[in-house]
């Protein structure tokens, strides 16, 4: 797909904007076009953040995604707010360790993550979003896994670079689909 | 059995916006409460600052407005003068109060505007994401002091209650704090009698309120509440810094 | 009633008062002190309240605050000074609360200086503060105008519920003319249940309020108060067509530099040159159907101002490209004189490029 | 039986906690298995009959959750 | 130098930076906070100063006074923030002094709301302050045109000593985009003498000053000042032209809105109707001569602001009468769709009245 | 005989545009005397303000600038940060400073900036005509207060000194008045001392000048003088308010 | 004359400022077009002070007065000032108590009164204004001196009324013009 | 012979009167003789003879008019 509109949405704290951010990168690196949009405000307060990603190998006019190509639920509120707007035939992804309903739309492809456990299972309850990461790159091959991994390399620099192998082991488990 | 604490008639049923701990709340629920037990809840108009407090209009059950940032203490004399009947009162946080606002404050006591003044201490900008207020206290990181508060490029944090109190024409002033319920029960009764002296006509009081923003102190609200007092609490000194006889006792 | 001699400044402060107005918030500035200075005597006879506010600021936030409060009241100022008054004017527009802000402007631009101008055209009719909102601006172009434009001022705020600006220049508002208070038929007002005057505990809280966080809940506000501002554009243009039938050429200017146009029309009128002038006395609601009425025998249109050229702007709009436009300005407290706007209107006529 | 007793308006609860810092007997609790409407883990007591009926949790509380009632003494 | 990801209001200050600019006065406020906190990180780091004052007015008013001391300054704020900067920015005009001012613009009018927003138009361009200035306006509609047009506004700010504008709105201001720092070739720049430094005792002093009390030296400053409006209008207006070749009707939007209208262009030339896009990338000076360019084939043009229409008087004068002109305005934080867009146009040519 | 008295260079020729026998001309010249003297005429930038002292720029002998009302502190912090090694000072009436300006300079007090204000309290709006100050006495007459100040409606005036003194940045705080030759002469050592301290770099200084107007107080230049001593200096007490140190010694 | 354009000038304290309203107040009640314009701003300050008044039966329209037909200068810096200001014909009202030289121009009329002795004769020195008004009206005829009569008694009410009299007194002894 | 001696920038004297009052020997008096350019009657010295050279006077001037000389003496 040359055109891939993401909203990512999850709590305050579970590291949706910097998924947003990581995917936009990758792409920049792949050599697309990318934009990420946060939602900013009051409403972000102690309530629900998500925040906008496009990759496209065209021009990008909007950042505003009003039909995703995906939608990233990292939390129950994100999945009632955002289900709608995802397009026919476009992927759902839900983080299993907070949800336990499904969408209520039709058309769509909707794929079950339990993100929160499986970070748990590496010992550190912060990656969860990284898991998901990998299942997103997996299932929309928005971008290559290895340009995820460089941009980590990029982001987590000197004191942080031991978190590498750990995001990176994350990201593989996530690859590792719960249909 | 009786109930003995219930939610005041003062506040509206909606439900506060503020961060889980923020202590906020309970300022709006005593200022309220104060009133209600004065029974001028039909008399009284709010005026709501911008800061995380902007949505308080929605949550005083009495008239209010909501004021451009800094301004509420003119917003207040506008209204006073027009009722010199009415309950007035500016609820302001420290960006608004101590910054933006400093002449609006310092003039409507100046003026001896019979009004009260609600201030929210929270010695950072809430609303707006933490940045540093001149209540920050020196080494205090704020997202526009990013290595913390420098005395040498930014001074030391100002004295609200300390600099009103020089002013003549105020008539009231208290600083408080809501760390514990003993010293809630203390501001409740500060911000009753500094409504008392609005009612009985003596002239400008304001009730400096040292409060908490676990968001932007980046604390659980616990230790929110810890950080006040072993930081906060050490610089601004609670105490009576002004009464309408001119006497004062500083802690 | 018989004709008083009053200077321009006290003119406003009579007019409000008698309009109703007892409140008002000031602060000093030169050419307009005798506002200030008039109400500070003559309110506390009435029962009003004058308070001379530590700024322009404070004074503006507490019109906002008394305006609030249910009733009629005022604040005066000149240039500078109505520029600090922008983000207090967005917010009463907002709000929706009438009031009257008198501007008695001065040269520009920063501290610029103390004489009569009309730079402030923008300042007044574009507003200056933020977001979508517009105020009825009147022009008074003589004593007898600032009291019945004063008055009308108080009605079309509180009909309308907005802020009116009323735009002199130091020239009006220090010279001194006959005026007269002429009977009046009043408009029919809304009363204003919205005040927040202490609920007495027998209503609901009102709050006056400009916050709308959520932007569904904002752009319908927006939309609100653009329709409020085409009612007004429909019914409140105010303006004066003088000596338009067979213009050979007309002029616009407003306030005090129309009655110098005037004068010079006058004179061109003697040498057998008949020129019109379109005087708009509502700068917002803007004029523009007067242009519709141009004689097709018109050479072209001159604007006359007191500043390097801002009604220009108007004037291009409400022209729509029919004829070409020239422009005399005579900023920083120059008053042009009639030779001068003659003078420029024969060098048009004989040839001179736009 | 105990001298006082609260309720709580649960899901107005933001579970912040601070009504567990106030408590003098040490009874209010946050409930770590029930998440609230808005998504939080609300305050509940876990030995009511400790109640005095202090209000301190009431006092402490910044959404105005708790109500408190007391056996009616002379005061 | 190789694209890296950035926040529009990092971007802001990254490019700040990169022109030489090491002094940055200014207040929080919502959605431009990123700003003033990316330079309270890196200004120290190169010894510059970044200091947050007390208010828009005391930072426009430190500006003024770090800009006459002669270094390279800026300040940035959103909507109400910059209603209250007005007189300073007048004062900064009169005296001619450089420096580079951000608007990331929220709702209005009021406090508003704090979601993206086109409403302060008037409020960029049409000044606000008192007095005859105007101040350069860049429009930038991608990160990129942040990086570019923040580093050309100091230049243009030293060449013109005239402070410039840079409206942005909160969507620019939050998302993020690949930008790159590019080679550029900088204009020749006047020397500053007129700074006040100090004399060191080895010249006469330099002093900075908006005030000419005698009205005759005041007009002549004003008529100077105008001169200098001019000359940028000649030499500084910047528009891009899209699809306007054969364009059956044209729409005029800038910054946000104008990317969204190019998406809704892309979208409709699929369905076989050409429209083409007049985007400002200055507001002021306004590219009026881009409606020149207008091919006759045109059935007319339609302005897309998120606003209740401000613009559009912009789009008249530059139109002057020739094509029929339609407005849709999306005001209030709602960002308008292509589909709006694209059905608003279909409506018109399918008839729908202006 | 050796010249001991002429004029200092640290004005320009220009001769004053004051009203005869208004003392905003002696506190020009202790003001450029005093930094002549420092030998800091080639160092110091002087920011003139809005009132009658408007045109203090053209008689400063050094690098200047004209403010705008009331924002002469935020205009001197902006030359103070981009050049520290200047000696920057403001001028300001009590109109410019104690109303519309009070936020600026309470706040540059706030964050310890290293400037000097010379505040020149003639307890009126000169240039605009007489208006009321927040400094006009009570029952003083003015423009706007046509009945004389009346505390009820007004307040009483506000104390610039004392407040200016208890904001933790502020240095040095005195006030002086030159109403006699050893007043002027104490005034002059006070502000060459307000220089130092900035040169020194020890905080924000303020001298605060109590000053005449014959011409809005409707007196003659000398009964101004006995009016300022008889009214003006038993409620502005004279003396030092603040120090480096922190100690003070209010006359 | 159907159009009479006054400048007026003297020291602050000449009471030119009252001049001015007294003679537009009567051309008002005499059922003229009248205007009163006063300069304003910091010249005034120790300076000259000045007023334009017109009187004319058809509407006015600038109150500026470029062209005066009678200039009044109450002490030399008026003099120097305005009398360039005078059209052709015009005529100048020099206080000759202050004023010992002529004025350069030619094509005028030139009285000369010596308005501070006589007001000194009277006992009063500052009723100079109201002598060299008495002299204006007689020359110009620009109103009636019964009508200023019955301005001065509007003024002077209550506590003033006693100075009517010599107010009164003052224009008659100005009427007797010395050329 | 007198240790002090002033002269006046005469021209530039508003006549104030304020060099009057603070002279000790009382020897300036204004000179309701002369006016200056400005229109002012301009201070004078009645009785050069008894100046201090104490400067007073031109301390208190406040439009910079006098300059003071004064017989050398070690200080
Ligand atoms: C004129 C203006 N400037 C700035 C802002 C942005 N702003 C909103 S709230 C705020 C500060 C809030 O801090 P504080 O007053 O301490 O209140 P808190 O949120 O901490 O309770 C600021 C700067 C604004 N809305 N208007
Ligand atoms: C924004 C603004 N408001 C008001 C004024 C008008 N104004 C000029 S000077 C002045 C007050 C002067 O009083 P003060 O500061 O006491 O100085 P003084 O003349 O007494 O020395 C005022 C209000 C102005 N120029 N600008
Ligand atoms: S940001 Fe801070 S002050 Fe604001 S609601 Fe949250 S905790 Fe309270
Ligand atoms: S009322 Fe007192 S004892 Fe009872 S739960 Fe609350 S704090 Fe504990
Ligand atoms: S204090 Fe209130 S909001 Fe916080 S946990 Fe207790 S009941 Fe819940
Ligand atoms: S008006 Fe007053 S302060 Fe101003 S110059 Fe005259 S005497 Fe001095
Ligand atoms: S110097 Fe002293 S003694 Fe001499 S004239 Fe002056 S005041 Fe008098
Ligand atoms: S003090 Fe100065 S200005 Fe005043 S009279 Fe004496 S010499 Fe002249
Ligand atoms: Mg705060
Ligand atoms: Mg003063």
């Amino acid at each position: 797909m040359a055109d891939h509109r993401f909203i990512i949405s999850g709590f305050g704290g579970q590291g949706v904007m910097s998924m947003g951010m990581i995917l936009a990168y990758a792409g920049m690196l792949e050599g697309k076009e990318v934009t990420w949009l946060p939602s900013y405000g009051p409403e972000m307060r102690g309530g629900t953040a998500n925040c906008h990603v496009i990759i496209s190998d065209k021009p990008i006019s909007s950042p505003i995604v009003s039909k995703a190509t995906s939608v990233v639920a990292m939390n129950l509120p994100s999945l009632t707010k955002f289900q709608d707007s995802l397009e026919d035939g476009g992927s759902i992804f839900i983080n299993a360790s907070l949800i336990n309903i499904k969408p209520d739309r039709k058309n769509i492809k909707d794929y079950y993550i339990s993100a929160n456990d499986i970070a748990m299972q590496l010992q550190n309850s912060k990656i969860a979003n990284m898991v998901m990461l990998g299942a997103i790159i997996k299932e929309t091959g928005v971008v290559r896994i290895e340009t995820v991994e460089k941009v980590l390399e990029k982001m987590f620099q000197g004191e942080k670079a031991k978190l590498i192998p750990v995001n990176k082991e994350a990201l593989k488990k996530g690859e590792v689909l719960q249909n | 059995m009786k109930t003995i604490f219930e939610k005041t008639k003062g506040l509206t049923a909606k439900p506060f916006h503020y961060c889980p701990g923020c202590t906020h709340g309970i300022i709006h629920r005593i200022t309220m409460e104060a009133i209600e037990e004065l029974g001028m809840l039909g008399k009284a108009v709010g005026v709501a600052p911008v800061g995380c407090a902007v949505f308080a209009y929605e949550y005083f059950n009495c008239d209010s407005y909501e004021a451009a940032h800094g301004r509420a203490p003119a917003v207040a004399t506008g209204v006073k003068r027009v009722h010199p009947d009415s309950l007035v009162f500016t609820y302001q946080g420290d960006g608004d109060l101590a910054a933006i606002g400093t002449g609006e404050i310092v003039q409507a006591a100046h003026r001896g505007e019979k009004i009260t003044t609600i201030f929210v201490n929270n010695a950072i900008y809430g609303m707006t994401g933490g940045q540093m207020a001149p209540t920050t206290l020196i080494g205090q990181k704020a997202t526009t002091a990013p290595y913390g508060r420098d005395e040498a490029h930014a001074g030391k944090p100002i004295l609200v209650s300390e600099m009103m109190a020089t002013i003549p024409g105020s008539a009231y002033i208290e600083r408080v704090a809501v760390n514990t319920p003993a010293n809630i029960r203390k501001a409740k009764k500060a911000i009753k009698k500094a409504f008392e002296i609005q009612r009985d006509g003596k002239g400008f009081s304001m009730i400096e309120v040292l409060s908490t923003c676990p968001t932007n102190w980046g604390l659980t609200p616990e230790d929110s509440l810890k950080w006040l007092e072993e930081n906060l609490m050490p610089y601004y000194k609670l105490g009576v810094y002004k009464t309408p006889e001119g006497g004062a006792n500083n802690g | 009633m018989a004709k008083v001699l009053m200077k321009g400044n006290e003119a406003f402060g009579a007019a409000a008062i008698k309009a109703g107005c007892k409140y008002f918030f000031g602060y000093p500035i030169t050419p307009q002190n005798e506002i200030p200075e008039y109400m500070s005597r003559e309110l506390p006879k009435i029962g009003g309240c004058f308070l001379q506010a530590e700024s322009e600021i404070a004074a503006i936030n507490m019109v906002y605050g008394a305006s609030g409060a249910g009733v009629r009241v005022m604040t005066s100022s000149s240039s500078p000074g109505i520029a600090l008054k922008q983000e207090g004017i967005s917010y009463i527009a907002s709000c929706e609360l009438p009031c009257v802000i008198i501007n008695v402007s001065r040269g520009g631009p920063g501290l610029g200086g103390i004489q009569p101008s009309q730079s402030d055209y923008f300042q007044n009719t574009r507003g200056g503060g933020n977001g979508d909102y517009r105020t009825p601006v009147y022009a008074p172009a003589n004593l007898q105008e600032v009291i019945d434009m004063t008055m009308d001022a108080f009605d079309v705020a509180d009909q309308y519920r907005i802020p009116v600006i009323i735009s002199a220049d130091g020239m009006i508002g220090q010279m001194m003319e006959p005026i007269e208070f002429k009977e009046r038929t009043g408009r029919s007002l809304p009363s204003k249940e919205w005040a927040a005057t202490g609920t007495n505990e027998e209503r609901e809280p009102n709050s006056i309020n400009s916050l709308y966080i959520v932007h569904e809940d904002l752009e319908k506000h927006n939309w609100k108060l653009d329709a409020k501002h085409k009612l007004i554009e429909e019914n409140e243009v105010q303006y004066e067509m003088y000596q338009m039938k067979d213009a050979e050429f007309v002029v616009v200017a407003y306030g005090t530099t129309s009655r110098i146009v005037k004068s010079a029309i006058m004179d061109m009128k003697k040498e057998g040159l008949n020129v019109g002038l379109i005087r708009p006395k509502t700068l917002w609601p803007y004029p523009y159907k007067a242009f519709d009425e141009i004689p097709k025998s018109t050479k072209g249109i001159l604007t006359v101002e007191m500043s390097t050229g801002q009604m220009i702007d108007d004037v291009k709009i409400g022209n729509n490209g029919r004829f070409p436009i020239h422009f005399l300005g005579s900023p920083g407290g120059s008053v042009p004189s009639p030779e001068m706007i003659a003078e420029k209107i024969k060098n048009i006529l004989g040839g001179e490029k736009k | 039986m105990a001298k006082g007793k609260i309720t709580f308006n649960e899901d107005q609860c933001k579970g912040c906690g601070l009504c567990v810092t106030a408590c003098p007997v040490k009874i209010v609790e946050m409930n770590e298995k029930k998440i609230n409407s808005r998504g939080y883990h609300p305050a509940h007591v876990s030995e009511p009959d400790k109640c005095t009926g202090c209000a301190n949790c009431a006092i402490m509380c910044p959404d105005v959750v708790i109500t408190v009632y007391r056996e009616a003494k002379k005061d």
